[in-house]
């Protein structure tokens, strides 16, 4: 072995704890400023056109990913309402604990848009949901909305 | 050794700011498109993306090299991050540097990004957990004390004071003045540094580089690449690196063996005898004022103790023999740590092409070197290039 | 015309869920050890090391600053890259082909055990913004692109809970795994959901231990070493990170990694001249996406061939022979080390008794893991 | 050349105050990271050292030295390190900081000692061989690099086995 030295009892072991004792507060960015904004304000979701490639970001983007165009002047305005992309039933909490009431996780694709928001389902049970299922977006009444993805309180079957 | 050759092609550079409202990510995404706009490239002509920033615990993202890929260019290309701590910047142009002469890839993308701000309510708390965390963090150790250990150690050895290095924050902070990135250009006198608050003997205030968010990128190319896009290719042609141990309190801080170590290898590559000579303009990396001083005499730039000297006589003055931070520095730019070091490259960059404006140092440099320090006094990280 | 590179030699710890008894300066410092007088080196031969490895996950703001003791390294020319060992190993094989260096090292190591807020410090690698105010365990992820995958290629559950079984198995006769178990494939099945379709078995357990690789040019190599392993590819690839646009079902990173290492090794048919494959399989289902995405069957197949027996030892295709991510442990950065070691030792014929018959090229690809969309994939030949 | 213009549209200057007063939005998060890092071999034996009240190391028969804290191997000779050795617990000041300020950039309050770290050299270990510890029991403008210094212990009911088991170092020689 390569040691020289091993410890030879199990009462010998040690550690020592610690933690990385940080705070962080992050800005939405220019293109998150505008799409928070628009959700605070206005109920609706925006995304950022390239015409180039074809797409449109939701979320929106200063720049396409693919051809690095700018898209700071191509936002577009996107329906509150897609379609589950993909999902899963989550039995964890964060901290690894089992929850009370599994939680249905999905990304709704939005209609008329390459992209969508990660958030979670309300208003129906687990076992219903598929993936295509169209949903609408529920979101908190305006006066309690900070302009953050928390605003949207989750999705549900559209109407 | 028959190396193939790899120039700097491009080159871009974000305002830096105490406060940036823009996400790391579009950073990134500003340095990147100007780099790559101003050699008239696009995505397409990238063949790989390698990304240098420093700690996760400044943006306060885990992994935060995957987190801003997307914004550096990196979309389905193969893309690596480094990361030597505050040597990252000038280990980014030597990682970009590895990918080119590799025969691998003809073009590189190399970005640096530093989003410091997010760290509430200040950066310096990420500083608690470089050190050991065993037999060095319960001292609640802090990085401006390990900064001042090292200082007070420098100026012990040499008899240097706290007026002569002040100095150094004078010239920079005035050589900043004209850098459009800049954050702290001023023109300030040595009282000024010296009244400024004590922040740890012998650190005072104005002795330090401030908190900055902001990015760099610069596009690299093979010499047929280089020829094909540009007049002006400046190519890399020394690079070296080093990392000392991690037991800093086991060698003398005088000085850094660790720079020594790597600019000795990016000279030997290079083809460099005479360092001070041949070398025209140099960014070393300035942190704190007495590194800028410390770092010249690992670079060899002068003999051991005799940075001061040169200081005091002018030879580091943008108008002098061996101009030193032209562009101003991390103390007058601003220092978003990795896109610092980048910073420093872009200068040279600049200076070599005969673009640097109103920074455009006389005489016509054809050969400078740009060097970035990090970690627990340990790293060194140094490029030679010539036009 | 450019220069060849080779492994001439590896050094391991074993991998065990916890190793209290060993700080992880000598974890590293035994397979540093081994590595070196495997290859008949000594740190001053070396020119330069690359080492791996994320700050968050060491537990240090600036992690790389304590990477140089253990492996011989301070002084000399050693950076980190904070991602998977294979991009460290890519990064060798670069600096090897530039003609600056003859033999540079490759480090990575994994005390996952010391961390202890794992799922705390995924989801700290999301977007600050739009997904992790949600504040959910980041096992969703894995969840919603296991769905999605099962969904487009008609993948069963059954046929990943297959992947488990025989990983697990693998491991049982690997010395060096730390997780092997004999089960059954209704055993694993019934294990308790995390992320639907995701169950707790799908997701490898958490591993310590540390490789470390030395590599050299081509002539270095046949002056220093009887059996040189050649890299004869290496790729690595990023698709787009975020959420809300990056594709669900397959994994595009990995098949762009493997474009490019396939064309550096001037292979065309992967499938005929691959003989073994040790890849990415900390989520069951990873198995099966990864092994389409490497074009080493066809979308849809990497389930049946898996129920078939076709990627056991025994079988056409062996994956993951060493027990895989869900045998030997997920080892974080190190992950893609244990991958490429495995494939040494096989082509080496050290293999033990899960040793290969006739193999002569192997594939290794590993994943940055949750949330990413980065893999790394090296080919080697004996 | 960089364009002036075009630099100055790269980024958006705000103010901490901008984002507190919710001008600019954003996102608040801290994050849990623990740790309980494993001692292994030479830092248990180490601390547990500390706990008895005394420094330790280990000798590195080639360069020397007497490894502060002990490692297993020497990283500088790339071999096992020799015998353990008891190091004394006076020493040298080789340099030093007079600390306005706390880890976390806070200002040290008004009648509060200002924090004096030092590197301080151990007898028995060899040149430069030196652990970061803390003056105190002396008027920070009174110390000097140079100075001998003692390690003033806590009682031995208090020791926990930690680098905090050493309060801090006084100066015994003036």
């Amino acid at each position: 072995m390569s040691l020289t030295e091993r410890l030879q009892e199990t009462t010998q072991v040690g550690y020592w704890t610690g933690e990385i004792p940080l705070e962080y507060v992050y800005t939405c960015g220019r293109a998150g400023e505008a799409y928070f904004r628009n959700l605070m304000n206005k109920g609706t979701f925006l995304g950022a056109r390239c015409e180039r490639c074809q797409i449109t970001y939701v979320p929106p983007r200063i720049y396409c990913e693919r051809c690095f165009d700018r898209l700071e002047n191509n936002y577009v305005e996107v329906a509150a309402r897609g379609t589950v992309h993909t999902f899963t039933v989550l039995y964890r909490n964060l901290d690894g604990t089992k929850k009370d009431a599994p939680l249905v996780m999905a990304l709704v694709a939005l209609d008329g848009a390459d992209g969508g928001v990660v958030h979670c389902l309300g208003e129906i049970k687990p076992e219903e949901v598929f993936i295509g299922l169209p949903v609408e977006a529920a979101l908190k009444p305006k006066n309690q909305r900070k302009g953050g993805i928390t605003d949207i309180k989750y999705f549900k079957p559209a109407k | 050794m028959g190396l193939r050759k790899v120039a700097i092609v491009g080159a871009g550079l974000t305002k830096f700011y105490r406060y940036a409202q823009e996400t790391p990510k579009e950073l990134a995404y500003e340095a990147t498109k100007m780099a790559l706009d101003s050699c008239e490239m696009t995505l397409d002509d990238i063949d790989a993306v390698c990304l240098g920033t420093a700690p996760d615990a400044f943006d306060g993202v885990h992994m935060k090299g995957e987190y801003l890929s997307d914004g550096a260019g990196a979309f389905r290309k193969p893309y690596m991050r480094h990361y030597v701590g505050g040597g990252t910047g000038v280990m980014s142009p030597i990682h970009g540097w590895f990918h080119v002469a590799s025969g691998m890839f003809d073009t590189c993308l190399v970005v640096a990004e530093e989003k410091m701000s997010s760290a509430y309510p200040h950066p310096a708390g990420a500083f608690l957990t470089i050190f050991d965390h065993t037999t060095e963090q319960p001292l609640l150790p802090t990085l401006i004390w390990i900064f001042a250990i090292e200082m007070h150690r420098f100026m012990h050895k040499h008899g240097y004071t706290k007026k002569d290095i002040a100095q150094v924050a004078v010239k920079n902070k005035g050589n900043a003045l004209l850098h459009p990135s800049a954050q702290l250009g001023a023109k300030i006198t040595v009282e000024d540094v010296l009244n400024s608050e004590v922040m740890a003997y012998p650190v005072n205030r104005l002795d330090i580089s401030p908190t900055s968010d902001g990015a760099a990128a610069v596009v690299l190319a093979s010499e047929e690449v280089a020829r094909r896009v540009t007049e002006k290719p400046i190519w890399i042609d020394g690079l070296g690196y080093c990392l000392d141990s991690a037991y800093w309190c086991n060698r003398d801080l005088y000085y850094p063996d660790y720079v020594e170590v790597a600019a000795r290898q990016a000279y030997k590559m290079a083809g460099i005898k005479e360092p001070s000579k041949e070398i025209h303009i140099a960014e070393p990396y300035d942190p704190f004022t007495y590194k800028e001083l410390h770092h010249i005499e690992g670079l060899m730039l002068c003999k051991r103790g005799e940075s001061v000297r040169m200081l005091l006589d002018g030879v580091t003055q943008r108008d002098g023999n061996l101009p030193c931070c032209p562009s101003g520095g991390a103390l007058g730019v601003g220092n978003p740590i990795a896109a610092t070091g980048l910073m420093k490259v872009i200068e040279i960059f600049l200076q070599l092409r005969g673009e640097a404006g109103e920074r455009q140092v006389p005489g016509r440099p054809t050969c400078g070197l740009a060097q970035a320090w990090g970690d627990l006094m340990q790293v060194g990280t140094v490029v030679v290039m010539r036009s | 015309m450019t220069r060849q590179v080779a492994v001439i030699g590896v050094g391991a710890t074993g991998f065990r869920a916890t190793t209290p008894d060993v700080s992880y300066r000598e974890l590293t410092y035994e397979a540093a050890q081994k590595a070196y007088l495997d290859a008949g080196v000594e740190p001053k031969d070396i020119g330069a090391f690359v080492a791996t490895s994320e700050d968050f996950v060491e537990g240090y703001s600036i992690a790389d600053e304590y990477a140089p003791d253990q492996i011989g390294a301070a002084l000399k020319s050693l950076y980190t890259v904070p991602g998977d060992f294979i991009q460290s190993m890519g990064s060798a094989v670069m600096m090897l082909k530039s003609g600056l260096y003859d033999i540079v090292a490759v480090q990575g190591l994994s005390k996952a055990s010391n961390m202890l807020t794992k799922s705390y410090l995924t989801d700290f690698a999301l977007d600050p913004v739009y997904n992790r105010p949600l504040k959910q365990h980041a096992d969703y992820i894995a969840g919603m692109e296991m769905n999605r995958f099962l969904f487009e290629t008609g993948t069963t559950r059954e046929e990943c809970a297959q992947v488990v079984v025989k990983n697990k198995r693998n491991a049982m006769f690997n010395p060096l795994a730390g997780h092997g178990c004999d089960l059954t494939l209704d055993y694993v099945l019934e294990a308790e959901m995390v992320a639907y379709p995701l169950s707790e078995l799908d997701i490898a357990p958490y591993a310590d231990g540390a490789v470390v690789m030395v590599l050299a040019a081509g002539e270095t190599a046949r002056a220093l070493s009887d059996q040189p392993v050649w890299v004869r590819g290496v790729g690595w690839s990023s698709d787009s990170p975020t959420l809300e646009t990056r594709g669900w079902g397959q994994a595009v990173y990995a098949a762009l990694a493997a474009e490019m290492a396939y064309k550096m090794a001037g292979i065309r048919s992967p499938r005929s001249e691959i003989n073994f494959i040790e890849l990415n399989d900390e989520f069951s289902y990873k198995e099966l996406q990864h092994l389409e995405a490497l074009r080493l069957c066809n979308p849809g197949e990497a389930g049946v061939l898996t129920m078939d027996g076709v990627t056991e030892i025994t079988g056409a295709l062996p994956v993951n022979a060493s027990g895989g991510c869900l045998g030997v442990g997920n080892l974080l950065e190190c992950t893609g080390g244990q991958k490429v070691l495995d494939v040494v030792l096989q082509l080496r014929g050290e293999a033990g008794r899960n040793q290969l018959k006739n193999v002569s090229t192997g594939l290794a690809m590993g994943w940055r893991g949750l949330p990413t969309t980065t893999g790394a994939v090296a080919i080697l030949s004996n | 050349m960089l364009d002036a213009d075009l630099v100055a549209k790269t980024a958006t200057k705000i103010s901490l105050k901008d984002i507190q007063d919710g001008k600019v939005l954003s996102v608040k998060d801290k994050p849990n990271l623990k740790y309980a890092w494993d001692n292994g071999v030479a830092i248990g034996r180490y601390l547990a050292e500390l706990k008895e009240g005394r420094i330790i190391g280990k000798r590195c028969h080639s360069c020397k030295r007497v490894l502060v804290p002990p490692r297993l191997f020497c990283e500088l000779c790339w071999r096992p390190t020799d015998e353990w050795t008891y190091v004394q617990d006076t020493g040298t000041i080789l340099t030093f900081v007079i600390s306005h300020v706390n880890w976390d950039a806070s200002r040290v309050k008004k009648g509060q000692r200002h924090h004096t770290p030092a590197v301080i050299e151990l007898d028995g270990a060899g040149k430069d061989q030196a652990i970061m510890h803390l003056i105190d029991d002396i008027d920070p403008k009174d110390i000097k690099i140079g100075q001998k210094v003692q390690a003033v212990w806590k009682k031995p009911e208090e020791r926990t086995g930690a680098i905090t088991d050493i309060k801090y170092f006084k100066v015994i020689k003036k």
